[in-house]
């Protein structure tokens, strides 16, 4: 393992590490003390700039094909704390640029501060939130740290849990008292996970400790304790009560964000938690436990999003489903094996094509709830008619949480399903397919009363701007699918190989 | 010795049955009265773990400030819990089974704390071999503003973040008001003397902690919690008030704090060998600087934190 | 001169401990509440001025002397403030 | 035994006791104190790493220590936005407890 | 004499902590307070004999802090929980 030399020095290209992180940092305090209006156009301004770094980012990486690092301050870890960019983060901070500049602009006929006022309550909060998930999001993907990593989700708790009540009513309220109270625990226990490691080997740094842990008790309580805690955060079955309560009754484009990416984020945690500080302590039996409740929460969840009869607790149960997809990839990346890779591309194409395909599902349904008035399931017959667009965009949404051809949703679990049969494990792929088939049923509830010829009179029509929007996110969804060799060559950049039996 | 391990004994022993009493004490006023007794308590112990930056802490934020804000959600949740009937406890099952499993993870972690080398691995030596380059005394301080300074930083964001989380609770009508009920036209010598004679020695108090921090126990955190409390008892006389959330000076130095952190920061892409890294020579006044704005905006998010969302529309 | 202000310590803590004993027993032992409130200021003020005398001459240094007089004259504020507010609390609910 | 292996006692039982709370209490201001139960618990676990580490001088290692003061002020602005969040809910629905609430929701499903 | 201040501080928590059963018994909310009070005071005062005791610095100021915000809970109760608006006897229906 050529661990030292990657924890010890900045490489070229480094500074946009920080300068992801800092600038949206920037936004949130500019935006807070300018007030109004300008918090809106600070949003705007700067979301655009954050996706050139995270280009710059993948484009450094690809060049180099090594992960990228930052020692900030120049005190090289383990004293002080170094930022670090491989394969996974780069597509993820592309990723939450993306999806968060288009909530953002889908946002902008809700959360404009109303004319005649300098300054209103709901967009305030909404784009500073909004840039705090994209900062603590950047965070969470670029710390090379554990201890920075805590205070990273710890921001971006403060950053979602109030968007879940922007309306102030006392459903919302309770979801988001709910949610912040799993999201702390969820913390907190990571925290004492943190602690234990650090008493065991004196650093916090990920690259560090994958060299000096060993498999032995406490790294077991600890790993269990963080991965407790990040499960709760990422709403895996059975941890997942305050996920559909607060995703679906928050506002479309806080739901988009939130289920698009925030959950991710604690995902990308447990990834780099086992993946990154644990390569060298076989962990199948935690594996097959990850991927049991994976399992179960994808048949769980899609028989609950089978029974909803609003539109948007559908599309939160959906994902509970789809967040089990993304554990199954665990027992998969074990070992020296060749379907190792796959599995790992598999994993990764799976969030993103879910971010996507969600966040566009989400804004879908928004519009359809701000045209009708509800988003009762039932009452949806003939929306396609007057909203084709919208009903599009959430049909190939659809078609990716399905996993049908051609989109990145199949990429996804084709490549975890040939990896499972590769693997003798065809178990998983078993699961998977049966998750399929129950999405195509949850989704056909929606889409053949919305199919029907019946008439249907919109309170409002919708903007066409907002309804390209969720377009173009499940067509970036669909074009997942046609992602070419290079880009999963570009996925395993800085992966570790994993210790572990070749099962 | 062994006095002071009777007295470690003992100590341990209140801390736990406090700690016991906030769990199961029946009326949740109660049992917030036993969780600032328990934050006092707690000091106690970082004291004897030779931990007195964090005992300075725990005194201020976690005892101090803390206990106002549960005490006066305790006061207004039992004005606002007209009808009551939210006392039933979940059934036996759920709570034995609780039990069990907060027996075993207490039972694991004691076991596996026990099993921590002893000594342990230590960034001690780190620390000190880099105190010199900072010119502080205090490792902590270092290790706050230095060393880990992005933590810090970012850690004030949380604060940021939580104020405006804060905020965003307010009703709709309310934005641009202020937190806090005015205070009844009834007049109150006893806190209003509080108030003239505390805040003059408080706030020298405050300076002081932050001034020694850099060699002795002590910090922004402390001092600014300090300023927080004083600011708050000369509002809870009613000599001061909130400021309406939109005003500009509130605002700014909300983010003074974590503003001026970055803009340091950020400097030292030019003016050092890289961002958050301090030139030579310029640690110790430049920490200082930064320390002087953060406890400005401790002072001032601490009692926005604990007054809540706005609830009034300033009469001026 | 040494063994003298020890002596003097040994007094003076002795009987500042004495006085927190007696405000425990009184706030527990006293039937109502403004009676309770009373023994309770007692320890408050002789309780701590005792024993911060008898630290007095282990302060070590000027700096350190000013802060333990600083603490009980804190203690004694805090003490007399709280106590007239709670009384009027007391007084008020009956 | 030594105050650091008191302390990790007394952190271990914390952590218990407020995990109980958390889960127990039916009143969300109980939950809270639950959480700060739980937080303080893992600080002093912190503490005792920190006095594990005590080398080169320090009585203690002083990374954790100011982990913790990090955390206790992470776990103050938590507290602050909980209660603000519990002050809302009522203000808005009246008392509702979040278990009663929880298990409507359940009903619902 | 170390050994004497240890004693003592021993003697003064455990003091103040057997006046904690106020804080379970009240009967008023008004005792709780107290109870905390002189366990405030209880507390800040063995601080001091412990710091005389084992030498550890910065530990008066911890206890400057503690004493700057004595009175804090106490305040917060007149004015939160026995504010003239709230029915303080409803403190009673405790135990």
């Amino acid at each position: 393992m050529n661990a030292a030399p990657i924890a010890s020095a900045s490489t070229a290209g480094g500074s946009l590490l920080w300068l992801a992180i800092i600038l949206p940092v920037v936004g949130i305090l500019a935006s807070l003390l300018s007030g109004g209006r300008h918090a809106e156009r600070i949003a705007l301004l700067l979301m655009p700039t954050g996706f050139g770094i995270a280009i710059a980012i993948a484009i450094f990486l690809w060049r180099s094909g090594q992960p990228l690092v930052y020692v900030i301050g120049g005190f090289n870890p383990p004293l002080g704390i170094a930022l670090r960019a491989d394969g996974f983060s780069a597509v993820m901070l592309v990723t939450t640029a993306l999806i968060v500049a288009a909530a953002g602009f889908y946002a902008r006929a809700i959360f404009a501060t109303p004319p005649g006022i300098t300054e209103a309550r709901a967009p305030l909060t909404f784009w500073i939130l909004l840039q705090a998930i994209w900062a603590s999001l950047n965070l969470v993907f670029l710390g090379g740290d554990l201890f920075n990593l805590y205070v990273a989700i710890e921001l971006l708790t403060f950053a979602a849990v109030p968007l879940v009540c922007l309306d102030s009513r006392a459903e919302t309220i309770s979801a988001a008292l709910r949610y912040l109270l799993f999201a702390l625990c969820g913390s907190v226990f990571y925290l004492l996970g943190v602690a234990l490691l650090y008493g065991a080997y004196g650093t916090l740094d990920i690259v560090l400790l994958s060299d000096r842990v060993s498999s032995e008790p406490v790294v077991w309580v600890a790993a269990g304790l963080m991965t407790a805690g990040l499960l709760a955060k990422t709403a895996l079955f059975p941890l997942h009560l305050w996920l559909p309560p607060a995703h679906a009754n928050a506002p479309a484009a806080c739901s988009a964000v939130l289920s698009a990416l925030v959950v991710k984020g604690s995902f990308f945690l447990i990834v780099r938690l086992w993946f990154g500080v644990l390569p060298n302590v076989p962990h199948e039996a935690v594996s097959f436990i990850l991927a049991a409740l994976g399992s179960a929460a994808i048949l769980f969840g899609s028989v609950l999003a089978l029974q909803q009869e609003r539109l948007k607790l559908l599309i939160a149960y959906s994902t509970v489903a789809q967040i089990g997809y993304l554990f199954l990839m665990f027992p998969l990346v074990q070992g020296p094996n060749l379907w190792v890779a796959e599995a790992w591309s598999g994993g990764i194409m799976q969030t993103l094509s879910h971010a996507f395909a969600k966040a566009a599902m989400f804004l879908a349904a928004g519009l359809i709830a701000e045209s009708l008035g509800h988003d009762r399931i039932r009452d949806l017959r003939g929306i396609g008619a007057v909203m084709p667009m919208t009903l599009f965009a959430f049909g190939l949404g659809g078609l990716s949480l399905m996993g049908l051809p051609p989109s990145g949703g199949f990429l996804a679990k084709w490549l975890l399903l040939k990896a499972s049969i590769e693997a003798g494990r065809p178990i998983w792929g078993a699961v998977m397919l049966s998750g399929g088939l129950l999405a195509a049923g949850y989704l056909y509830r929606v889409l053949a009363p919305a199919l029907s010829s019946d008439i249907l009179h919109l309170k409002a029509p919708p903007r066409r701007s907002r309804e390209a929007v969720a377009l173009a996110l499940a067509l970036t969804a669909i074009a997942l699918g046609f992602a070419p060799k290079a880009f999963f060559d570009f996925l395993q950049i800085g992966r570790v190989a994993v210790a572990g039996g070749s099962s | 010795m062994s006095i002071l391990q009777i007295l470690d004994i003992g100590l341990a022993g209140l801390v736990l049955a406090v700690a016991a009493w906030t769990v199961f004490a029946r009326d949740a006023f109660a049992a917030v009265v036993g969780f600032v007794a328990y934050g006092l308590l707690l000091s106690l112990v970082w004291v004897r773990l030779f931990a007195v930056d964090v005992a300075l802490t725990e005194a201020a934020i976690g005892s101090g400030v803390t206990g106002v804000l549960l005490i006066g959600a305790a006061g207004r949740l039992r004005k606002l819990e007209a009808s009551g009937g939210d006392d039933e406890l979940p059934g036996a099952s759920l709570r034995l089974f609780a039990a069990a499993l907060c027996i075993f993870v207490t039972l694991v972690l004691a076991g596996v704390v026990l099993s921590l080398p002893d000594p342990g691995p230590t960034l001690a030596p780190e620390a000190a071999r880099h105190l010199a380059e900072t010119g502080l005394g205090n490792p902590i301080t270092a290790v706050l503003l230095s060393y880990r300074s992005f933590d810090t930083m970012l850690e004030k964001v949380v604060l940021v973040l939580a104020v405006v989380g804060v905020w965003s609770l307010a009703a709709d009508q309310y934005w641009g008001g202020a937190a806090g009920n005015p205070r009844g036209a009834e007049p109150d010598g006893t806190r209003a003397l509080l108030a003239q004679v505390l805040p003059p020695l408080g706030i020298l108090i405050g300076i002081h902690m932050v001034w020694v921090g850099a060699d002795e126990p002590g910090g922004a955190f402390q001092g600014g919690a300090i300023l927080a409390a004083m600011w708050m008892i000369t509002m809870m006389a009613g000599l001061t008030e909130m400021p309406s959330i939109r005003s500009r000076l509130l605002r700014l130095v909300l983010v003074a704090g974590p503003a001026v952190f970055v803009a340091v920061g950020v400097a030292g892409v030019a003016f050092a060998s890289g961002v958050f890294a301090y030139p030579t020579g310029f640690a110790k006044p430049l920490i200082l600087f930064i320390e002087a704005f953060m406890t400005l905006s401790i002072a001032v998010t601490l009692p926005v934190l604990v007054a809540g969302p706005p609830k009034r529309l300033r009469q001026q | 001169m040494n063994v003298l202000l020890d002596l003097f310590s040994v007094i003076a803590i002795c009987f500042g401990t004495f006085f927190f004993l007696a405000g425990t027993a009184g706030l527990l032992r006293f039937p109502d509440a403004l009676s309770r409130l009373h023994a309770l200021t007692k320890a408050d003020n002789l309780g701590v001025g005792l024993i911060v005398l008898g630290l007095l001459p282990h302060a070590g240094s000027l700096l350190a002397a000013l802060k333990l007089v600083a603490i009980w004259a804190l203690i004694q504020l805090a003490g007399a403030t709280s106590a007239q507010l709670i009384a009027r609390a007391i007084r008020r609910s009956g | 035994m030594t105050a650091a292996t008191l302390a990790g006692f007394i952190g271990s039982a914390l952590v218990g006791l407020g995990l109980y709370g958390l889960i127990t209490d039916p009143q969300p201001i109980r939950k809270i104190l639950g959480f700060n139960l739980i937080g303080s618990g893992v600080f002093l676990l912190f503490g005792i790493v920190a006095r594990k580490g005590a080398a080169a001088g320090f009585a203690a290692d002083p990374v954790p220590q100011a982990m913790v003061i990090t955390g206790i002020v992470v776990a103050f602005s938590a507290s602050a936005l909980a209660i603000a969040l519990v002050l809302r809910l009522y203000e808005v629905a009246g008392p509702v407890s979040l278990r009663s609430e929880h298990t409507s929701n359940k009903a619902e499903k | 004499m170390n050994d004497f201040f240890l004693s003592a501080a021993g003697i003064i928590l455990f003091t103040v902590a057997v006046g904690l059963v106020r804080v379970l018994s009240g009967p008023t909310n008004a005792d709780r307070i107290m109870a905390t009070q002189l366990l405030g005071t209880g507390g800040i005062t063995s601080l001091l004999l412990v710091a005389s005791a084992t030498g550890v610095r910065g530990v008066d100021d911890v206890a400057l802090g503690l004493a700057l915000l004595a009175a804090f809970a106490a305040i917060a109760f007149v004015d939160n929980v026995a504010a003239p608006d709230s029915d303080t006897s409803k403190g009673d229906r405790t135990e």
